[in-house]
């Protein structure tokens, strides 16, 4: 009976290879299509890394080749101080941009969001396709200033003015290479904003019956709050990169003031202010961390229940804890500016504000720790990397309490803690996050179970690889290593280079174990067992639905919500898990 | 002009292209250069014939007291100095109250002969932080070479306004840098971004016919075919000039010209 | 794990259609109530509306307009704070007829409000009507925008002259871009309008063109109240 | 493998926190006035961040173990949380983070909301790719800092700053490439850059400001130790950034005075 009323409501999906897997609106496609592009990225981003830290901790290694990747940037393979600053722009655009805003919450969240909450599709699946080949074009963009004369950008993924502003004079990569980069930037705001749009207006209107906003899965609520606060901030990168692209072509001066002297060159700007700039980079740049890293705890949370098989200590904190992120998020830019000379008072506004940024985040560790706290832990692959994200997010939410004080800051600032800080915080852990989210749902995405034994493998080589890169620059910072520098010339860094050889092949070596990741995540592909319907035995939406999913994700039936995303161990019922769309009534559920 | 440029940019913003600009944008292509004249037979240098000329440029003026460069701020520089004073270059007048660094060129008259560049390329070292020659010529499409024999990092910063201008660093190791030159300019000057205090200049000329005054302020042009030039003398911070001279064949030319402090 | 437990007991089955919860808006239930047009299939032209709540719309144009709000803060926060910034701030004297645009641009709000009213009434060739004449004053607007520019240009005043030139160009090009967007829906309202049968679909539409629409407007409010007294 | 993993997690956070102790690798020696509050003030956050850290790495290593799924019958604990509970910690964290950054108002105070002392001496600081240069007002204090121009500076003839030398009051302007100062008396720097951001740094002064081109930004202290410190710029300037710095030299009032008549002397 069932079979043949889904026969009646089944939709197919189109025919055409481009209009199925290329020009797809299926959000299931999509989302894939953004983890892949995300997954290319890392790589990407990932060797320029590698080649930064070998040119780091051996800065007379000639690496060979390099020299075919740059002739004018590596004459002799020999690295010049601004090939490595574009190296350097490039390994944090990518990243930033199109690795940790993009697998967490375009890749996962398109793939499961519509899963989770009961839903055929995105609202909008026209937009959602021109979302994703926005920032695709976006990503090409960024990656064709490789190939232009002058390199890429050397400003770093911040992009400073008026080192940014005037054009090459400021140097190689300062010309053509900084326009495509803003360009590039501009077209990524765009795509994000659709997208953001895309996913509020899902969330909002197309959850099934019975799913009301609190029986989501944290995920969802993560997804949710990561939109709105991608929607609001976007916007505001993509008007200041407008007006740097006036300043930069069209003879304008936002953010270039009159009088510079630049390469023996008087500039014919009229007086703008460079930190007008930072004022609207770091409004959106401060949310962007968030951006990064709210999916993730999303993803942990709803592992770390999974795999503990325990509800979410604290789920209505744990989703106001996400609320108060996004909505202070909007109001701690100006911590990234203690000493940029903006006035001294409002720094210590954006303090204190900063430091109460910290209370949502601690909430959502004890949460964590609560979760796990007399649970009946399934150590897979994904839950230990949920186990990792929290680990990491720990340690580098700490650091921060330091960088929030100006008074510290005003010593830390520009040092390498301060880049073991965002490092851990918002790479590292929102990373772990998506190895978390792909080892979980890989079974839901492709149809087979990845090989658990090469991911704890990946696991403990990450974890430990991710520490003894990280954790020693926090040392040298505080000896007052200074960052962003090509080579460290002077007497003072050169006690501290065996930390950066150590870190070097730590770095290296922890590379290499991702090799093990992308060898697992495509071998699996084809060769992974085959996955059960719901190998985790785990309680939200998606597993109900056959895999592959269907073109329409439930077969013209979607299913009615009667439970909480994480019934887990629930006294009194048949199984230690209540699917959300159960019938089966439990008295404990609500006394609960 | 540039502000006409943006105006007409305006409207392509929106995408409307029918502005009321356009038609002034469009007098900027006016001001292009008449068809080139048709193409002179060139002649070949008689090598039997030719002269030479030969000069002093003096200086008229109290001797400007010698300026230190501080290189405090690259410890690299200082050592490969061994920490004695350098002294800036611009402006300095030779105790003969002659000048150095004086650009000599033939400027008009030698345009209707086959110069063809030699092989061997020009080198441009950086030594002492310095570049070294401080002034030199180049002939259009001949090799000009750079070479690092600094243990830091330099990089070559050409500012030219008509020929192509390049941007680029060179490690201590790393390989020469090799270009040319498309068009005659003089002068180029020429950067390093990473230590403000080095320049150099570049005459790019068409004929070999250049000379760079020494430090008894003479100079000597050689290979010159006879007839009647026009010499162009140029300085770094003391103007420049330009004098007639005529060439017997086989035979010398003189001219001295001064400079006056400025 | 058997099918069953796989594909438990949707909407028709528990015959609680509307009652079980009060998160569906209802167009969408009735369009899963079976009555619905479901042999389009997601992929053909036009056939999402069945699977899309007509609220997710409106919710994608409220994001849509809190997104371009974001966006007009940043351009004008960083010319208040520009102004206070600089010591050079020198102040362009607008074009008369920016003060015509804007009651065209009101008028053009009432008349597509004109157009709405007498949708919902039934009114389609009159509705029509006020929709060719907002479209008239939406180019009228545009065209008057442009003037002002041309105006500004003779007298020798250009995007690069000064900070407060910049921000005249940047603010009303950004405004104009969005407005194109208005027109542009407008545009295809009045080419579809006599072929949109469903009254549903129809109003829908007008009422998130109508939404942009008023927003456009209120946003040129505000930003001619702002250069008037900042620029 | 939970035992194994605890293990590992356990060892990380000490061996971290033991690194963080010994201080092989630490703050370089301090030469300011405020430096001791500095330091009070890190060693503060210090102990409460590693406290949390302590306490989250350890309860993740215990609960690794502790809470294993080994195949028994017992079963996980039911429980949606507790709200005294996050009302503890909510309450806790506020007060404990907000508190210590109050405890920090006054040495950001003292270093920024006031001015330098009357008395303090004014040194310019001009920033540029890729160098620093510094101007005193004349060797023997008085004098003021003469208008510069920017079309005379030319750094390849020995005028950075664009002074116009025949004005007598830049022909007492003195510019070095070192930063000399007197131990034991204040210094106000004014901050001043020709082209893009740059920014002042010395470790040992615990202090660190962007040089902002457009503005002229204000900063001081009183260096308490006689020797010769690093001055490093901290914000991308462009191709040159890793080799910009200067020396600071901090010397007794005689010697200061000798240097600074020195420098004159070699204008």
């Amino acid at each position: 009976m069932a079979e043949l009323e889904a026969a009646v409501h089944h939709h197919e999906a189109p025919k055409g290879f481009i209009r199925r897997y290329v020009f797809s609106t299926d959000h299931k496609v999509i989302g894939k299509q953004y983890y892949f592009l995300a997954l290319f990225a890392v790589v990407i981003g990932m060797f320029l890394s590698w080649l930064m830290r070998m040119h780091l901790g051996y800065p007379n290694y000639k690496i060979p080749g390099l020299d075919l990747m740059s002739p004018t940037g590596a004459p002799g393979n020999v690295m010049t101080p601004e090939y490595y600053l574009s190296l350097m722009t490039m390994h944090g655009t990518i990243m930033i941009f199109f690795v940790l805003t993009t697998a967490p919450q375009s890749g996962f969240g398109n793939f499961f969001l519509p899963l989770q909450i009961g839903a055929e599709d995105m609202a909008f699946p026209r937009l959602n396709m021109l979302s994703f080949w926005v920032t695709f074009v976006a990503l090409m963009v960024l990656l064709a200033t490789f190939f232009i004369a002058d390199g890429p950008p050397i400003s770093g993924w911040t992009a400073y003015p008026p080192l940014s502003s005037i054009g090459s004079v400021a140097g190689p990569g300062e010309g053509l290479g900084q326009t495509l980069w803003v360009v590039s930037i501009a077209l990524f705001c765009v795509g994000a904003l659709l997208s953001a749009i895309n996913f509020i207006a899902t969330t909002l209107d197309l959850r099934t019956r019975g799913m009301n906003l609190m029986r989501m899965p944290l995920t969802c609520w993560a997804w949710l709050v990561t939109a709105i606060v991608g929607l609001l901030s976007f916007a505001v990168l993509f008007a200041a990169g407008v007006l740097l692209l006036l300043d930069r072509l069209g003879g304008t001066s936002f953010f270039t003031p009159a009088q510079l002297k630049v390469s023996g060159v008087v500039l014919q700007h009229a007086g703008g202010s460079p930190l007008l700039w930072q004022h609207l980079f770091w409004f959106f740049g401060h949310p962007e961390v968030y951006i990064a890293i709210l999916p993730g705890m999303g993803i942990t949370s709803h592992i770390l229940s999974t795999f503990s098989r325990k509800p979410v200590f604290g789920y209505r904190a744990m989703v106001y804890a996400l609320g108060a992120i996004g909505i202070l998020g909007f109001m701690v830019w100006g911590h990234h500016m203690f000493v940029s000379g903006m006035s001294p008072y409002s720094a210590f506004y954006f303090s204190i504000l900063t430091m109460a940024i910290g209370v949502p985040s601690a909430i959502k560790t004890f949460n964590w720790l609560g979760t796990m706290w007399g649970g009946k832990l399934r150590l897979t692959s994904a839950m230990l990397f949920a186990i990792g994200f929290v680990s990491m997010f720990v340690t580098g939410g700490l650091s921060g309490l330091f960088l929030a004080q100006p008074p510290l800051d005003a010593y830390l600032h520009g040092t390498y803690f301060v880049v073991a800080h965002f490092h851990m915080v918002m790479g590292v852990a929102a990373i772990f996050a998506m190895f978390a989210g792909t080892y979980f749902w890989f079974p839901k995405m492709f149809g087979r179970m990845m090989d658990e034994t090469l991911g704890k493998i990946h696991f403990v080589g990450s974890f430990v690889g991710a520490y003894l890169i990280f954790m020693p620059m926090h040392y040298i910072g505080i000896a007052g290593n200074v960052r962003r520098q090509s080579e460290f010339i002077d007497n003072f860094m050169q006690p501290l280079l065996p930390i950066h050889r150590f870190i070097t092949i730590a770095a290296l070596a922890t590379g290499a174990v991702q090799l093990i990741f992308l060898f697992n995540l495509f071998w699996s592909m084809f060769k992974g067992k085959k996955a059960e319907l719901n190998p985790w035995e785990a309680t939200s939406l998606e597993w109900t639905t056959p895999t592959p999913v269907p073109y329409d994700n439930f077969n013209g039936r979607l299913p009615v919500v009667h439970h909480g995303p994480y019934e887990y161990n629930v006294p009194g019922a048949a199984k230690d898990y209540i699917m959300q769309n159960s019938t089966e009534v439990v008295a404990a559920e609500a006394a609960g | 002009m540039r502000k006409l440029k943006w105006l007409a940019v305006i409207p392509v913003m929106i995408g409307l292209a029918a502005c009321s600009s356009s038609p002034k944008a469009s007098s900027e292509s006016s001001s292009a250069a008449p068809a080139a004249a048709p193409q002179q037979q060139l002649k070949p240098v008689d090598p039997a014939t030719v002269g030479e000329i030969t000069g002093v440029v003096k200086f008229d003026g109290a001797v400007p007291h010698p300026r230190m460069i501080r290189m405090g701020q690259d410890p690299v520089c200082q050592k490969a100095n061994h920490d004695k004073p350098v002294y800036f270059q611009d402006g300095e007048v030779n105790s003969n109250h002659t000048l150095p660094y004086v650009f000599v060129y033939v400027k008009k008259g030698a345009g209707q002969y086959d110069w063809t560049p030699p092989s061997e390329p020009v080198v441009l070292d950086q030594k002492g932080c310095m570049y070294e020659p401080h002034v030199m010529g180049v002939m259009v499409g001949q090799q000009f070479k750079v070479i690092n024999s600094d243990p830091t990092t330099h990089n070559i910063h050409p500012m030219p306004a008509d020929n192509r201008a390049w941007n680029e660093s060179q490690p201590p190791g790393a390989p020469p840098i090799t270009k040319t030159w498309a068009r005659p300019e003089v002068m180029v000057p020429v950067k390093c971004n990473e230590h403000p205090w080095m320049r150099c200049y570049i005459g790019v000329t068409k004929s070999p016919l250049y000379a760079v005054t020494g430090d008894d302020g003479t100079f000597t042009i050689q290979g010159v075919p006879p007839g009647t030039y026009t010499l162009g003398f140029w300085t770094a911070t003391f103007g420049t000039q330009e004098q007639q001279v005529t060439v017997p064949p086989k035979g010398t030319a003189k001219v001295t010209v001064t400079f006056k402090a400025s | 794990m058997g099918a069953r437990g796989l594909f438990p007991n949707g909407p028709r089955d528990t015959c609680a259609m509307g009652t079980t919860t009060l998160t569906h808006p209802p167009a969408k239930t009735t369009d899963r109530s079976g009555g619905g047009d479901f042999s389009g299939g997601r992929g053909g032209a036009g056939a999402y509306a069945w699977l899309v709540p007509d609220q997710a719309y409106r919710t994608g144009m409220w994001m849509a307009i809190a997104a371009i709000t974001m966006l007009f803060a940043a351009f004008t926060s960083a010319m208040v704070v520009h102004e206070g910034l600089t010591n050079d701030w020198v102040p362009t004297a607008l074009p008369r007829i920016l003060g015509v645009n804007t009651l065209v641009l009101l008028a053009s709000s009432g008349t597509f409000e004109r157009a709405r009213r007498a949708l919902r009434a039934g009114l389609r060739e009159k509705s029509l009507a006020w929709l060719y004449l907002t479209l008239g004053l939406g180019i009228a607007f545009i065209a008057g925008q442009l003037y002002a520019w041309h105006d500004l240009v003779l007298r020798g005043v250009f995007l690069a002259t000064n900070p407060s030139s910049s921000f005249f160009y940047v603010l009303t090009a950004a405004h104009g871009v969005h407005l194109l967007g208005g027109i542009i829906a407008l545009t295809y309202l009045v080419a579809r309008a006599r072929r949109l049968t469903d009254i549903r679909k129809k109003q829908l539409a007008f009422d998130i063109t109508a939404l942009y629409w008023h927003f456009m407007d209120g946003l040129w409010i505000y930003l001619f109240i702002l250069i008037s007294v900042r620029v | 493998m939970a035992l194994a993993l605890a293990i590992i997690v356990a060892l990380i956070t000490i061996v971290s926190v033991v690194l963080f102790h010994v201080h092989h690798w630490w703050l370089p020696e301090n030469i300011a006035r405020n430096g001791a509050a500095f330091h009070n003030q890190f060693m503060l956050t210090m102990a409460v961040t590693g406290l949390f850290f302590v306490a989250a790495q350890l309860s993740l290593a215990y609960f690794l173990w502790r809470y294993k799924d080994r195949g028994d019958a017992r079963k996980a604990r039911y429980t949606h949380g507790n709200n005294t509970l996050e009302k503890i910690w909510t309450s806790v964290g506020a007060v404990l983070f907000i508190g210590m950054n109050l405890l920090g108002y006054r040495l950001w105070a003292q270093a920024r909301f006031v001015g330098a002392s009357p008395g303090a001496l004014r040194i310019e600081v001009w920033a540029e790719q890729f160098q620093y240069w510094f101007r005193y007002a004349s060797p023997d204090g008085s004098g003021h800092f003469c208008e510069t121009n920017v079309h005379l500076m030319d750094d390849a003839t020995g005028n950075p700053l664009g002074m116009n030398l025949s004005n007598p009051a830049c022909q007492k302007n003195v510019v070095t490439d070192t930063l000399g100062v007197p131990v034991n008396r204040q210094v106000e720097l004014l901050l001043r850059s020709k082209d893009v951001i740059h920014s002042f740094f010395v470790r040992e002064l615990r202090l660190q400001q962007d040089i902002v081109p457009g503005m002229v930004i204000p900063i001081h202290f009183t260096a308490t130790k006689v020797g010769t410190y690093e001055i490093v710029c901290t914000q991308l300037c462009g191709l040159g950034h890793y080799k910009m710095r200067a020396f600071m030299k901090v010397m007794t009032e005689p010697d200061f005075e000798k240097w600074l008549k020195q420098q004159a002397a070699e204008q």
